[in-house]
């Protein structure tokens, strides 16, 4: 048959058998979506495929002659290319020159800029992103760099896509436009792989289903039209309620109180309060600044306007060292960047925040830190020993640990931002018992993410925002998704 | 989508940066300039301007491959031992061996193309820091150098040889000086048009995503590191020119002048950034810096004193403003 | 020290004779004494001095050198790096019609005004033959070696070797450098010693090395059984000697050096002639006429 | 029983390794020893090994505080010219200008305060790259040094002073070795068991991470550089009392050899990587070269091609081999 096969794939690493005795077909034509929980093995399938990795054992086959790609550019070079789950971009770089990384127009043995930008712009244009391409990455969010990569994949022309969690960024018009670009491509004949943890998208992409466990495939079907608990059931082994717990009644005491606070050209005059135990969700479009909200709160960027008052008393946060002071914590956006110092093991980054309180006489005890990050792993069902390296979990399971690192010190009020992205069901259930258990305990949870499903459900009241701009406030009983839609647009 | 056009708004001043390379270095210099020329009467004068460019001609030629290197994240500091050995080949092929000097010339710098594979090749499949491979090449060349030499300075070179590199053109330019230009217009059409040159800066950037894209790391890698040898070789040609001898000792210490130019110029050390119009601003810096002290008559202690000073205030007013801006 | 540095250089002189004095490095403190007394001398006789430090580094010194052509100095006195290489500044001076002097280290081309040094190879063949006389005539001789590669470190070496040759019955054991860094001196001489425990004798091509040795060997008890030599005459070594530490030093007068240069820069500029070649007389120095030398 | 036996069995290598650091570079270090012993029969006596200790305890004591500054992702390029000062600031202190000698002492270490918290505010408020801010102050230090001192060195201390350095404990340790040993334990406690000193290896690893985790980083990289820089004039000061002298030029260069100590004990000059026991092993095996080739006599010029090679050769097996596994 034609497109590309695999057997029996096998893969280890020290600790873990990431892939075991793997078959996957892809159909030109047609969509693969690949599912499974956190570390159950896709971005390892998928970067074999692409030629990062080696497989222990096990064959592939590309039009049914043998393919083993040893480096990446080898596997793009035969058409098969790849969207990282952890992003590929270089953030000095123009957009443009990271789109034709590697394959400038040239003329006469120069790179063509002008023909270099006019044809990215194409591409970014297929993707619904109206970029200028000489833009630096650097300056572009999350999203925008998300249709960058998109963008980049398309301009390899590959016969064989292979998209690792590539929605995890978008909001839901960008999203859609990618879909139509895939459905587009369908018919010219590429062949898809698809890893996501948002099972509502798969219906409208996917062709066939692979279900891995532990590195194990464990089901698949030929058809995408499945009932979402079924799914669920087959990934985590066990059925999982997917609804969301209604929020528990905060107190009347408030804990925060914002009044104006804004940042130049990031965001301005936001004015809200939390109570405690109250979880405070906030909403908007794709750069509408909630990010910026956040790292205001937390004193990353401080904000240069405006009063936050904690119990009754007005706090100065010139850095997150004062927030943390203040009660405050930031699980960021991008665990990478942000989150985790991926090069350490996991039981030093779950340490980081609480060193001082590890410690008697100024000395920290060996036992107690080994002891609560065993104690985090268990309780956030991490997979990951204690003397791992961070770098080498799973993204899901890593963003686990961005959570888990803050538990210890019972902060006053936690920061959400995007704290599920990437993560898959079983965890998100989890996360949102623990967001709901950290507020029956009386703290404070702002809960910003671009699933509006998961603002909507989890939180107490509703915080809309638009360029920058609060556009409404609502309790949970006015935060429908049509009226908090129309205020994100602008309303 | 607003954001976009902000996007776009927010990155004008960016273009005419990177047309201009980063402006700040220029800035310092030109306030030094100024500054000098106020303090002495013989700092602005034709003669002398073209006097301090030639005598950073050969820190700049080395601080060109050092400027690639560094961009593409690694570091060299086998610079000036490599000047070193590069003279030293040259003349022990001229004066001792009596070989034809083109074709000493030739052995000159392709002593300073091995010694930078052999960095290279360190680097890359022996996975060693570039910091140590090119410490150990640093010390290696140096003892070569003084091996070949005897520890003796070699001399003896034909007028014409000497005439290559002090000729002055129209009576004022030397040229050293063009040789210079020309080596810097080309670096610079390199890193900017050739598919190779943008490479180097993906790789800088983050290697694995270089990697990733598609590109050729290592062949990338010994590529620059070769080039910077050939680099490093070729000033010592031009030392071994202008002062008709080539001392062993000579270039000891170079390397940290020459990541100094680079860094002021502009370039980050932890790779991706860089421009090697910063780098040769950077190099003036230093010269005219040292020059106009020595005008000035500052004892050479103070001198250091206020070089390290002044270096230290030109960078930091630098990111100071570029962070504001 | 003032280092000449009231700044005034630019001002240039009514009258007053501008003297630019190229030093290979100032970071060694025979060229300290050696600028002191250039300064003396200077002030003496009412020359603007202009000091240069190379750092012994021939294309800094070239460099020095154009400088001095731009500012229009009357005369330079150079003490070069590399013979060699100062010939093409040398040349570009004489083209600027500037008298050039040399002191210390000759130049091999360009017309010298004249030449005020003493003979390195002389001094370390003094030493060295004073070194064979205290071990009795026989015996093991290591070493120290100053900068590889640099004019003192060759010419001392040199007449090392010239006064070993001429005896007979002496061996050299190890020849090492230490850079001419007295921490460095320790720690080469102690790997000496453990190689050669009943080493006789030590020649260093600097004082700083052998004060260096000294304490070496006072660490390792064998300071009673060991000539050091050194060379140079620097404070620390005079005092050794003294107290018998150390045998013996090469004296080089670099004061006077500086002060005699500076004196024929001044009849340069009068338009005066001058002596092609002025030799300073090098003076081994030991317990027997340390008093001359101890102020 | 059995398998509890055979789990603290598999676990020893790791335990091992933990104290140890890396094993790597202790392995080097180990061949080093066995081969110089086979080549020369004064190589393995216990004077000569206790002679290395205690020459490279001054390069030690300055790496000390390197290996912190490393590890937190910085440089520090002034160790050598802040070594002078600090002897320099004391020497004139006690000699020239006739203040107790205690009092000089605590100068000189202030001295060395003074210029690391300097390296440290460029660093953190005025956003120098450390590689700049430091090299800064390697001229500006050594500037400083040369003018108190004139230029010439300094001498005349008293015995005890020189004693407490030389002395030997049981006739053979002496006391600079125990210093050494001191200083390098409170250092691996402080990384292991302080708060402030694991917080290093997250500034190193990711500064931003660390900042967003509530950690006190320009804080804590002021106090590092501050500390470095009282380590190197503490270097300084042991140096004098050795020599019984202080030289201007004392530490010329010394910053490529520290550097060479620290990343030749496994840290990585990315930061957030390295440990102290390392950085001894580190400094020992330059050590131990430099006295091999001594005691074998090999001349001076091939001495550098074999330093250079065996570095080269050191770190690339070493990493080669852990590549592996
Ligand atoms: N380089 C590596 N070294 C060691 N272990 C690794 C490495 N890469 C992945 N693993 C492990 O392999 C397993 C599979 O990881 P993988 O990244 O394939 O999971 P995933 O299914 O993509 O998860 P997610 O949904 O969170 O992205 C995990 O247990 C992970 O910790
Ligand atoms: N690292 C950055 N550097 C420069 N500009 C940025 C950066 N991150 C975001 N921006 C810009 O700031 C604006 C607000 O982005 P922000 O991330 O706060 O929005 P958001 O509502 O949180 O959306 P999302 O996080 O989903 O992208 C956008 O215009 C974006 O382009
Ligand atoms: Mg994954
Ligand atoms: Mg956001």
């Amino acid at each position: 048959m034609t497109g590309l096969s695999c057997r029996a794939l096998t893969k280890a690493f020290p600790g873990v058998r990431a892939l075991s005795s793997v078959d996957l077909d892809v159909v030109p034509g047609s969509v693969v979506v690949v599912l499974g929980e956190n570390g159950a093995g896709k971005s390892t399938l998928a970067r074999i495929l692409c030629g990062v990795y080696q497989p222990d054992s096990g064959e592939m086959y590309l039009d049914e002659s043998p393919f083993a790609p040893s480096t990446p550019a080898a596997a793009i070079a035969a058409g098969v290319a790849m969207i990282h789950q952890e992003g590929s971009l270089l953030p000095e770089l123009s957009v443009a020159e990271n789109v034709f990384l590697g394959r400038y127009p040239l003329r006469g043995g120069l790179v063509d800029y002008s023909r270099m930008h006019a044809d990215a712009a194409r591409y970014l244009e297929r993707v619904g992103a109206s970029l200028d391409p000489a833009t630096r990455v650097r300056n572009l969010s999350v999203a925008a760099r998300q249709q960058v990569e998109i963008a980049k994949a398309l301009s390899q022309e590959a016969r064989v896509l292979i998209l690792d969690e590539p929605t995890a960024a978008l909001g839901e018009n960008e999203s859609e436009r990618l879909f139509e670009v895939i459905d587009e491509l369908k018919t010219q004949n590429v062949g898809f792989v698809y890893i996501s943890h948002r099972l509502q998208e798969i219906a409208r992409v996917g062709d066939d289903i692979v279900v891995l466990r532990d590195g194990e495939k464990v089901a698949e079907w030929d058809s995408a039209d499945l009932r979402a608990d079924e799914l669920i059931e087959q990934m985590v082994g066990r059925p999982v309620q997917a609804v969301f717990p209604v929020p528990p009644e905060p107190s009347v005491d408030e804990v925060m109180r914002v009044e104006g606070l804004g940042r130049a050209a990031a965001f301005a005059d936001v004015t809200f309060t939390l109570r405690r135990g109250e979880i405070l969700g906030v909403a908007g479009l794709v750069g509408a600044g909630r990010t910026e909200l956040a790292r205001a709160l937390f004193g990353a960027e401080p904000a240069d306007a405006g009063r936050i008052v904690i119990d009754g008393a007005e706090v100065k946060i010139g850095s997150p060292a004062d927030a943390v002071e203040a009660g405050i914590v930031l699980v960021p956006e991008d665990r990478r960047e942000q989150g985790l110092v991926l090069d350490l093991t996991m039981e030093q980054n779950l340490a980081l925040p609480s060193l001082t309180r590890l410690s008697e006489y100024g000395v920290i005890r060996a036992r107690r830190m080994r002891d609560l990050a065993r104690e985090l792993i268990g309780k956030l069902q991490i997979r990951g020993r204690a003397e791992q390296i961070a770098r080498t979990l799973s993204g899901g399971n890593q963003q686990k640990a961005v959570v888990g690192k803050w538990l210890p010190r019972k902060p006053r009020i936690v920061i959400l931002d995007e704290p599920t992205r990437g993560i898959d069901v079983g965890a998100k259930a989890a996360l949102y018992d623990l967001v709901r258990g950290l507020a029956s305990e009386g703290t404070g949870v702002i809960l910003v993410s671009s699933e509006l499903p998961e603002v909507l459900g989890l939180s107490n009241r509703v915080l809309v925002m638009s360029h920058g701009r609060q556009t409404g406030l609502l309790e949970r009983s006015e935060a429908k998704e049509e009226v908090v839609m129309s205020k994100a647009v602008g309303g | 989508m607003t954001t976009a056009r902000a996007a776009v708004a927010k990155d004008l001043p960016a273009r005419a940066r990177r047309v201009l390379g980063s402006s700040g270095p220029l800035v310092g210099l030109l306030l030094l300039v100024i500054v000098l020329s106020f303090m002495s009467p013989f700092f602005l004068r034709i003669p002398n301007l073209f006097n301090v460019f030639q005598q950073i001609s050969v820190i700049a030629i080395l601080a060109l491959g050092s400027t690639l290197v560094i961009i593409s994240g690694g570091i060299d500091l086998s610079v000036g031992s490599v000047l070193a050995l590069g003279g030293a080949v040259c003349a022990w092929a001229f004066v001792d061996q009596g070989l034809p000097l083109p074709l000493a010339i030739v052995l000159g710098l392709g002593i300073g193309a091995v010694v930078g594979l052999v960095n290279g090749l360190l680097i890359t499949v022996g996975k060693v820091p570039p910091f140590i491979a090119t410490l150990a090449n640093l010390s290696v060349a140096r003892g070569l150098a003084l091996v070949i030499t005897e520890g003796k300075p070699i001399s003896g070179f034909p007028e014409w040889f000497r005439n290559i590199v002090t000729f002055d053109l129209f009576g004022v330019v030397p040229l050293s000086v063009i040789l210079v230009v020309l080596l810097y217009v080309l670096g610079a059409a390199y890193l900017r048009y050739r598919p190779a040159g943008r490479a180097i800066y993906a790789i800088g950037g983050n290697e694995e995503v270089a990697r990733l894209s598609g590109l050729h790391v290592v062949k990338a890698k010994l590529k620059l590191y070769t080039a910077a040898g050939v680099l490093s070789a070729l000033g010592g040609l031009v030392l071994t020119a202008r002062l008709n001898s080539i001392q062993p000792t000579a270039g000891a210490g170079a390397e940290l002048d020459v990541i100094a130019a680079v860094v002021i110029g502009g370039a980050s050390l932890s790779g991706g950034q860089g421009t090697v119009s910063g780098t040769l601003i950077g190099a003036l810096i230093i010269g005219v810096l040292r020059n106009g002290l020595n005008l000035l008559n500052v004892s050479s202690f103070w001198q250091q004193v206020v070089i390290g000073a002044v270096i230290a205030i030109a960078v930091m007013t630098d990111t100071l403003r570029r962070r504001r801006g | 020290g003032d280092d000449g540095d009231d700044g005034g250089g630019a001002a240039g002189g009514d009258g007053e004779a501008r003297v630019g004095l190229a030093l290979s490095t100032l970071q060694n403190p025979f060229f300290v004494t050696l600028r002191d007394g250039a300064q003396e001398a200077a002030d003496a006789e009412g020359v603007e001095l202009i000091v240069s430090d190379a750092r012994d580094d021939a294309q800094t010194q070239a460099n020095d050198m154009q400088n001095f052509v731009t500012q229009g100095v009357d005369v330079i006195i150079v003490n070069p790096v590399d013979s060699a290489a100062i010939v093409t500044s040398i040349e570009a001076a004489n083209q600027a019609d500037i008298p050039v002097i040399t002191v210390d280290r000759a130049a091999e081309g360009g017309e010298i005004a004249s030449h005020i040094a003493s003979d390195n190879v002389q001094g370390g063949e003094m030493a060295t033959e004073y070194l064979i006389e205290q071990m009795g005539g026989s015996g093991t001789v290591a070493q120290l070696e100053g900068i590889a590669g640099t004019s003192a470190a060759r010419d001392r070496g040199e007449g090392f070797q010239n006064a070993i040759d001429a005896a007979s019955g002496v061996e050299v054991v190890a020849s090492q450098t230490a850079n001419f860094d007295r921490d460095e001196g320790f720690t080469v001489a102690q790997n000496i010693f453990q190689a050669n425990p009943d080493l006789d004798g030590l020649f260093a091509q600097n004082d700083e090395m052998a004060l260096g040795a000294v304490e070496a060997a006072r660490e390792g008890g064998i300071l009673e059984d060991i000539v050091i030599v050194g060379f140079d005459a620097v404070e620390d070594a005079l005092k050794a000697i003294e107290a018998g530490d150390m045998a013996a030093t090469i004296a080089q007068q670099p004061d006077v050096m500086g002060r005699l240069s500076v004196e024929t820069a001044a009849s340069l500029a009068n338009g005066d002639t001058v002596e092609e070649n002025q030799p300073v007389e090098v003076k081994l120095v030991t317990q027997d006429n340390i008093q001359e030398f101890l102020q």
